[in-house]
């Protein structure tokens, strides 16, 4: 079994170039595919298909990643275009990309079935068509191929250019429910995201200038091996790219989008959204980061980083506390732990790599629960036809199978030790106690307990009853799989690190 | 050569001061569409010898820029016509106002960040010239249009700062953004048109519905 | 001759404490100008109440019953802790004051229970004042027995009455006058005499003590009172082993200061009776608490200077 | 030790069982009280020896299990505390769940129950700091949905979510201790550096589980709301472990300070007489008992401090047997506030009411569950005869036998706090027992009040049982349980007086109760031949009879309540009698929580208003939002360049 797995790998780590390349054409072209497709269902085939070809040439190009010397990988340029590579953090998130797509078609094949047959209006009354089936499935497609090309871009100018796409590929999904309160979150995020994005554009322009003495190319191999940097060009750069992809992840004063396109998206792209599109903007300020560190500027941008992670969660904090709505809850929830992550980030640059595999797992952990809590989101949504969550009560009674995995994600989402977020948030707590700053310890466990007590208020009103009249209702349960996969993977994350720890 | 390309970036400034002072919906388009032209010209003067890839490239964005863009702009703002003329959203005087620091602020910024480079002599402060008041279109104007416009004339400031800074990038980079940004402003094209469908005018005042309690 | 002394002691014991209630009584008579009732009327009490039925009300369990007989027992028990004539008392180890003092919150606890028992609102007004008065008694006995081991530097009763001689008076005056004022007080409020509570009065609704016996007859009746004569003597012997501590070898003189320091105290206690009026029933927490703060005063003359 | 893991598995077993099979055997509550009867019976027995060797003789081989695992004499003598409350309360169970089963399914339920009395031994034995808090978590979210088994009724679901907040917060502040104390692989480690910053984050952190005072509000609002059961198994096992971790907190951090036992003890003396002056004045028989929980961890908490400081005096000896009296009293107040809290559950299982003012004169039709209340009580209130005395009697001892010491002033307080706790407690336990269980039924009910099944009488007259036998013998009960120790101590001097004295006490209460024999036989013999008769209670000869005029147990704790005013919470609100023939007149007194009303609820109001004064920067505007962005950069640029 072993020397079949190893030949594989062999195989497609020669293969590597032409590996990448297909899986990030293969997407878009079943796309356009099914634009001219005539009938919805084969449509959705489509999407199954596309999705489930995606997840296996990931599997297969992850192989080759180990094989060619364990996961912090060799560059391996592709022929076509030079400017793929396929280091750890790609592969993590590469990987998160295509499971995370594979859940979210799984669950919009049934989606799409149930949507057909139930007429839902909106919440002032009209009624609700949807986009055609074509154009959804076409854009899910493309949206996935754009999210590859993030994860393979070596080149900076090609990850700007992949990020805007997936910004734009995004932005009709987001409108699939047609209503008035979708589109005005569909523009929202289209001004606010490209906005950011051409500042990050202006940024990368800056990053050749700072490195124009070693001929300006914006490879990444170049970047991080030339020394010499233009100290001021450098650190503007770093500012911009760090404002322009901040949009997109939705750091704390530039997240204004994120509540409103999660909570009206319908919630297969939610969770795609938070899920997947938020690592890629991470994957932007991740690669920034790492050319600032190579450049010598390491503490100036952790000091960014860990001002812009404080302040995001203080906001997220503030803003769950009076949340009335559950899907935007989830969506302050992506906000806070984004903000997680740009403070794990902001200390691993201050020179102790061990934290790289915490961001990892973090970024793995936070994408598999949020995802499946947008899924379950969205069933409670169909089933309760509200948004608010004091609408919604006695979930226990009438739909335990819902009850349980939303009790399930409320517990894995608020960082208890079987859910991988744990380790992460109990570094955090470790490093800013080691290092002094006692009173930002102290207000992140402020912080992280007024987050903890604004989604138990939330959560425990709808799982329990509140004199709600109790009659049962029917309950998918084969859509919810991917949310019961999801969870268990999470867990099975905590243990593995868990153990794999020991070690160290 | 260079007088031309001297002349041209000096338009480019002046285009900003009409657009900062212009009010309607339709000038807008226009001054945008001509700047567009003009910065897409640039690198076509600038550069000495004759590429055969870069002038190709040159030429498509300014079809695009130049035309295809104004008109869908104009289709949309032909259908809904009381808006053509609207009141604008400010008087000339803060505008001209507005014009003045964007520019004193765009040199003050140009002449503090050292350049060495053997760029044309005035096209930095013009290309943050071009940005500064590309954001103030957006954040001031309150018609979806002129946020188009205004995002359009982001890119066409970023657009002249990358053209004048650096020459060759790998070819497929440079489609991949420019393709980008057509499609952006095509994407956007289409919402305006939704949102002119669903709220029957394209002011984005109506567009506030969903805010924190 | 050990066991001899032990026999003598508790016959003693049980034989004068109910004589103190009659020179009490005897005493206040003579201060009003009265002949007052005879020293031995409450001998007679009990006897009579031995010999007569009893009288229980429908709504009482088995509880009450057994209540008066768990009283008696008790407080014979912590009786038998307290030294008697200097000499040890029949059970001593280190602490036994902690024992003693719970041993009579449980006998306290028994007789609020058996007035509870019988509904009625006079018994139940009487239990909630006991339950509150024990509330500020407590501390004032542990801060008293506090500042005794603090001087004399053992923790059980016999211990630290056979430290106390004349001599440590001399050098403690202060300290000893001050301890035997609160343990006075205590005793007071622990007898239910006069500034607490009024023995003699028969208006149900100022009662305390009284009232939770309202409904005991018979046997039961003669049996708490004999109790309360012995609470009674177990107070006034630990004052009187304080003020007159006499440590001679020959018993016989011991014990003669001792009973006269116990009738002294029972003479204190009648001239403070006919002296002062009950107090109203929001001082006397108050008061209690001037008893608490008295010992503590004792307890930092003595660290201080010691 | 493997006998515990036995245990561990059968919990496991059977929850998992016990939601697989949710037809059939998962809902009968003979299957899973067996089942969890077994599981307790074999963990006790393991740690009965695991205490008497003092955790020598376990030889773990196997290095995988070393890693992971405490097995020292505390988390033994823990596990033998957890093992008998599981094993007493399952057998109460098995009646007391009858009338919940005819509701509803019980297997989530029981799935629960196993759960967290898995989580509960788990956390005992982990050393990891991952696992502990993984054991931590799982034991908050079962008991969590413990409580909320009838989820129906709004004041649980209030007080379930207070309870689910204080657990998160704990977690919060755990993590932060643990990453002083746990190296790269999460196990704890001996710390020397930080160690006061580590404890008292610790000591905030099992604070919040244990519950005294600042951080007891979940306590009075959970227990009330759990079922009969639960609540017994939540006060006597769950509350122990904030104990168990301040203990193990106290052995990894090594110079222990002075401050610490200061604090300790001022907030065992807040929480010993705060709780009770609490308890005077609820009106729920589980409010008050909850409230005496508080106490009686406070009194624990005075155990602990006065140990502190006496190490910290270099007396070691009797700051051991300080220690011995604390893990004492844990073992006393487990038994005697499991026995509480089912007879409480009894009461409400037969009366369907708590409030106090409502019931009276159940003695006559419920003898049993009656006199286990009594005895329960009884040892509550510290009384002697009974094990609540013996561990409150040594930590007097090591106090008193510091006196002589130098600078010895914290003695005095922790006697002082003591005698009041003490009195106090008979006080509040006498207004309890005399208004549920004596005079006459103040509300006329036509439900048929008799004692519980027999399950539930005999796990009470068992349980009542070992209170009077640990009660009347401390001395077997102190030496099994600290024969192991630790070596050095048990041979010590003080060792050997606390076990004659123990000895002694024994002798005493032998002759009381001797005593008590004689005069009852002569009493006897003098009733023999007078004549009983019975009649109407002495009422001053009034005609009719009036159950509304007895004492309640407002009435009887009014004068202490209004004596210590608004911390016992009884803002009376009563019209004046106004005119010279006053019509009508009412006074209703309402119990309300102090430390809830006037510390959090209106912390938790100004946070949520601030938070409210946020709002405008989702205020829907989009033009705003660009500036934001423009905002975030230029001040970047500013601060940075």
């Amino acid at each position: 079994m072993i020397f079949f797995i190893n030949s594989i790998a062999a195989y497609s780590s020669a293969l590597f170039r032409e590996l990448s390349l297909i899986l990030t054409i293969m997407p878009a072209f079943l796309g356009l595919i099914s634009f001219f497709l005539s009938s919805n269902s084969q449509r959705k085939r489509v999407l199954l298909t596309g999705s489930f070809f995606h997840f296996l040439i990931t599997l297969l190009i992850l192989s080759s990643i180990f094989y060619s010397g364990g996961l912090d990988g060799g560059q391996k340029t592709s022929l076509l275009i030079e400017s793929f590579s396929g280091n750890a953090e790609n592969a993590v998130f590469l990987f998160i990309v295509s499971v995370l797509f594979c859940g979210a078609s799984w669950y919009g094949y049934w989606y799409l079935k149930l949507e057909e047959k139930t007429q839902r209006e909106d919440e002032e009354g009209f009624i609700l068509n949807d986009e055609p089936e074509a154009v959804f499935v076409a854009f899910m497609l493309l949206f996935l191929s754009s999210m590859t090309l993030v994860c393979f871009s070596a080149h900076m100018g090609l990850l700007w250019a992949s990020i805007e796409a997936t910004t734009l590929f995004s932005a009709p999904l987001i409108y699939f429910h047609r209503s008035r309160r979708s589109l005005e979150a569909t523009w929202k995020y289209l001004v606010v995201c490209s906005v950011g994005i051409a500042i990050a554009l202006l940024g990368t322009f800056f990053l050749s200038l700072a490195s124009h003495k070693s001929g300006g190319s914006l490879y990444l191999k170049d970047l991080l091996s030339c020394s010499m940097y233009d100290l001021l060009w450098i650190k503007l750069s770093f500012i911009f790219l760090f404002v322009g992809y901040g949009t997109k992840m939705g750091l704390a004063p530039l997240h204004t989008w994120l509540p409103d396109a999660h909570s009206e998206a319908p919630s297969v792209v939610s969770a795609l959204l938070s899920g997947a599109l938020l690592n890629c903007a991470f994957l932007g300020i991740w690669k920034t980061n790492e050319i600032a560190v190579r450049a010598g500027i390491g503490d100036f941008s952790s000091s960014i980083l860990t001002a812009f992670g404080m302040l995001t969660i203080f906001v997220s904090a503030v803003f769950i506390l009076n949340q009335s709505e559950y899907k935007r809850a989830l969506a302050y929830s992506s906000v806070e732990n984004m903000g997680v992550m740009s403070l794990l980030l902001g200390f691993a640059s201050r020179g102790d790599n061990g934290i790289y595999k915490l961001i990892f797992l973090n970024a793995l952990g936070h994408s598999f629960i949020k995802s499946a809590m947008f899924f379950t989101a969205g069933m409670i949504l169909m089933y309760y036809k509200t948004k608010k969550f004091f609408q919604v009560s006695n979930m226990a009674e009438r739909s335990p199978f819902a009850a349980s995995l939303w009790f399930a994600g409320f517990i894995l989402l608020a960082g208890a030790p079987p859910s991988p977020l744990f380790f992460p948030k109990f570094f955090i707590l470790k490093f800013s106690f080691m290092s002094g700053s006692y009173f930002s310890a102290f207000l992140l466990i402020f912080l992280f307990s007024l987050i903890f007590a604004g989604f138990a208020r939330i959560f425990v009103s709808m799982v329990f009853s509140q004199n709600a009249e109790d009659e049962r209702i029917r309950e998918e349960k084969l859509i919810l799989a991917p949310s019961w996969i999801f969870f268990a993977a999470a867990s099975l994350l905590f243990f593995a690190f868990f153990y794999f720890s020991r070690g160290a | 050569m260079e007088i031309i390309s001297q002349f041209i970036v000096l338009a480019v400034i002046f285009c900003n001061f009409f657009l900062l002072y212009s009010y309607s919906p339709s000038e807008l388009v226009k001054f945008t569409a001509i700047q567009g032209v003009l910065t897409a010209a640039l690198p076509l003067l600038s550069s000495s010898e004759f590429e055969y890839q870069a002038s190709a490239f040159a030429i498509c964005v300014i079809f695009l820029k130049g035309f295809f863009f104004p008109l869908v702009l104009n289709r949309i703002i032909k259908k809904n016509v009381q808006y053509s003329n609207g009141k604008p959203h400010y008087s000339g005087a803060i505008s001209a106002l507005l014009y003045l620091s964007v520019f004193f602020l765009s040199v003050w910024l140009s002449a503090r960040l050292a350049f060495e480079t053997k760029a044309l002599a005035w096209i930095i402060p013009a290309s943050f010239m071009t940005i500064f008041s590309g954001l103030l279109l957006i954040i001031l104007r309150s018609q979806t249009v002129s946020q188009i416009a205004g995002y359009m004339v982001l890119e066409n400031g970023i657009y002249c700062f990358g053209s004048a800074v650096f020459v060759n990038q790998p070819l497929m980079v440079e489609a991949a953004i420019l393709l980008d940004i057509f499609v952006a402003v095509f994407v956007m094209g289409m919402a305006v048109f939704h949102i002119e469908r669903e709220f029957d005018d394209i002011d984005s005042e109506k567009l506030s519905e969903l805010k924190e309690v | 001759m050990e066991n001899l002394r032990i026999l003598f002691q508790i016959l003693a014991m049980l034989a004068l404490s109910p004589l103190l209630f009659g020179i009490i009584n005897k005493v206040k008579a003579v201060f009003a100008g009265r002949q007052g009732r005879s020293v031995f009327k409450l001998y007679y009490d009990i006897y009579k109440l031995l010999n007569r039925g009893a009288v229980y009300s429908n709504s009482v369990t088995a509880l009450f019953k057994i209540a008066p007989v768990a009283i008696l027992s008790l407080t014979i028990t912590a009786a038998l802790i307290v030294p008697f004539g200097g000499q040890k008392g029949v059970i001593s180890f280190p602490g036994d004051f902690i024992f003693f003092s719970y041993i009579l919150a449980m006998s306290r606890f028994v007789l609020i229970l058996s007035a509870m028992d019988t509904a009625s609102s006079f018994e139940g007004m009487g239990a909630s004042r006991e339950a509150q008065f024990a509330v500020f008694s407590e501390p004032v006995f542990f801060m008293a027995m506090i500042t005794l081991s603090k001087i004399t530097g053992q923790i059980s009763i016999y211990g630290i009455f056979s430290r106390l001689n004349p001599s440590l008076w001399v050098v403690n005056a202060p300290v000893l006058t001050l301890l035997v004022f609160s343990l006075f007080i205590l005793m007071l409020c622990e007898a239910a005499r006069v500034p607490f509570d009024d023995p003699e009065t028969h208006l149900e609704l100022t009662m305390i003590h009284e009232v939770m016996i309202l409904d005991n007859s018979g046997p039961d009746l003669a049996y708490i009172l004999y109790a309360s004569s012995i609470k009674m003597w177990i107070f006034a012997s630990f004052i009187s082993s304080i003020i007159l501590p006499r440590h001679s070898d020959i018993f016989w003189s011991d014990c003669l200061f001792y009973l006269a320091g116990i009738f002294l105290s029972a003479v204190a206690v009648a001239v403070t009776e006919s002296v002062m009026a009950r107090l109203r029933l929001l001082r006397v927490p108050h008061f209690l608490m001037a008893a608490f703060s008295v010992s503590v005063m004792a307890f930092v003359f003595q660290s201080f200077k010691g | 030790m493997m006998l515990i893991v036995a245990a561990l598995a059968i919990f496991l077993l059977s929850s998992f069982f016990s939601l697989v099979l949710s037809s059939g055997y998962g809902k009968s509550n003979s299957f899973n009280s067996a089942m969890s009867i077994l599981g307790a019976f074999t963990g006790l027995t393991g740690a009965a020896c695991g205490i008497w060797s003092g955790g020598k003789f376990l030889p773990l081989t196997h290095k995988f299990w070393a890693h992971y695992l405490y097995l020292d004499y505390l988390s033994h003598f823990f596990l033998f505390v957890v093992f008998l409350t599981i094993l007493f309360v399952s057998v109460y169970s098995i009646d007391y769940l009858k009338p919940y089963r005819e509701k509803k399914s019980l297997s989530f339920f029981w799935f629960n129950f196993h759960m967290l009395s898995f989580s509960m031994c788990a956390v005992l034995l982990s050393k990891n700091a991952a696992l502990f808090i993984l054991f931590w978590e799982l034991m908050a979210f079962s008991s969590y949905f413990l409580v909320m088994t009838d989820h129906k009724a709004g004041h649980v679901r209030h007080a379930g979510f207070i309870y689910l907040c204080a657990n998160g917060i704990g977690a919060l502040f755990l993590i932060a201790a643990f990453s002083f104390i746990s190296d790269s692989s999460y196990s704890f480690v001996q710390t020397f550096s930080h160690s006061s910053l580590a404890f008292f984050l610790a000591l905030a952190g099992f604070g919040l589980k244990a519950g005294f005072i600042p951080l007891h509000v979940w306590l009075p609002e959970a227990h009330p709301a759990a079922p009969g059961n639960v609540s017994a198994l939540m006060s006597a096992a769950m509350i122990k472990m904030g104990i168990y971790g301040i203990f193990r907190a106290l052995s990894i951090l090594s110079p222990w300070h002075s401050s610490w036992g200061w604090t300790m003890l001022a907030i065992g003396g807040l929480s010993a007489l705060l709780g009770l002056i609490m308890s005077l004045g609820q009106k729920e028989i589980k409010k008050v008992l909850a409230y005496s929980s508080v106490e009686n961890i406070g009194i624990i908490m005075i155990g602990l401090g006065l140990a502190v400081l006496l190490f910290s005096l270099k007396l070691n000896e009797l700051s051991m047997a300080a220690f011995c009296a604390v893990l004492f009293h844990v073992f006393n107040h487990s038994l005697f506030k499991s026995l509480l809290f089912m007879g409480a559950g009894s009461v409400l299982h037969a009366a369907h009411s708590g409030k106090m003012d409502e019931l009276g004169g159940l003695a006559g039709k419920m003898p049993v569950s009656a006199s286990a209340f009594l005895i329960g009580s009884a040892a509550a209130a510290g009384l002697p005869f009974l094990n609540g005395f013996a561990g409150e009697f040594v930590i007097y001892y090591a106090a008193f036998s510091s006196l002589q010491y130098a600078e010895t002033s914290f003695s005095i307080f922790a006697i002082l706090f003591l005698s009041l706790a003490g009195a106090l407690g008979a006080a509040s336990f006498s207004k309890m027992f005399s208004a549920v269980f004596q005079g006459r039924p103040k509300m006329k009910t036509d439900r048929k009040i008799e004692d519980p099944g027999f399950y539930m009488k005999s796990a009470m007259i068992f349980l009542s049982s070992s209170c009077l036998f640990a009660g009347l013998l401390p001395y077997f009960s102190f030496n099994f349980l600290f024969s192991g120790f630790n070596q050095g101590f048990s041979e010590s001097r003080t060792m050997l007086d606390l076990s004659k004295i123990l000895l002694l006490m024994s002798v005493v209460y032998a002759f009381s109760v001797f005593l008590f024999i004689i005069l009852y036989i002569a009493r006897k013999r003098i009733f023999s031949k007078a004549l009983v008769s019975h009649s109407v209670t002495w009422d001053c000869g009034y005609s009719s009879e009036v159950p509304r005029a007895q004492y309640t147990g407002s009435s009887f704790s009014q004068l202490l309540t209004d004596f210590f005013g608004k911390v016992a919470g009884r803002p009376g609100a009563c019209r004046s009698v106004n005119g010279y023939f006053p019509s009508n007149f009412s006074y209703a007194a309402s119990s309300r929580a102090f430390f809830y009303e006037t510390l959090y609820l209106p912390a938790a109001e100004k946070i949520k208003a601030a938070a409210l004064r946020f709002s405008f920067i989702q205020s829907g505007n989009l033009r705003l939002y660009v500036f934001y962005i423009f905002i975030a950069l230029a001040a970047l640029i500013i601060w940075k360049i």
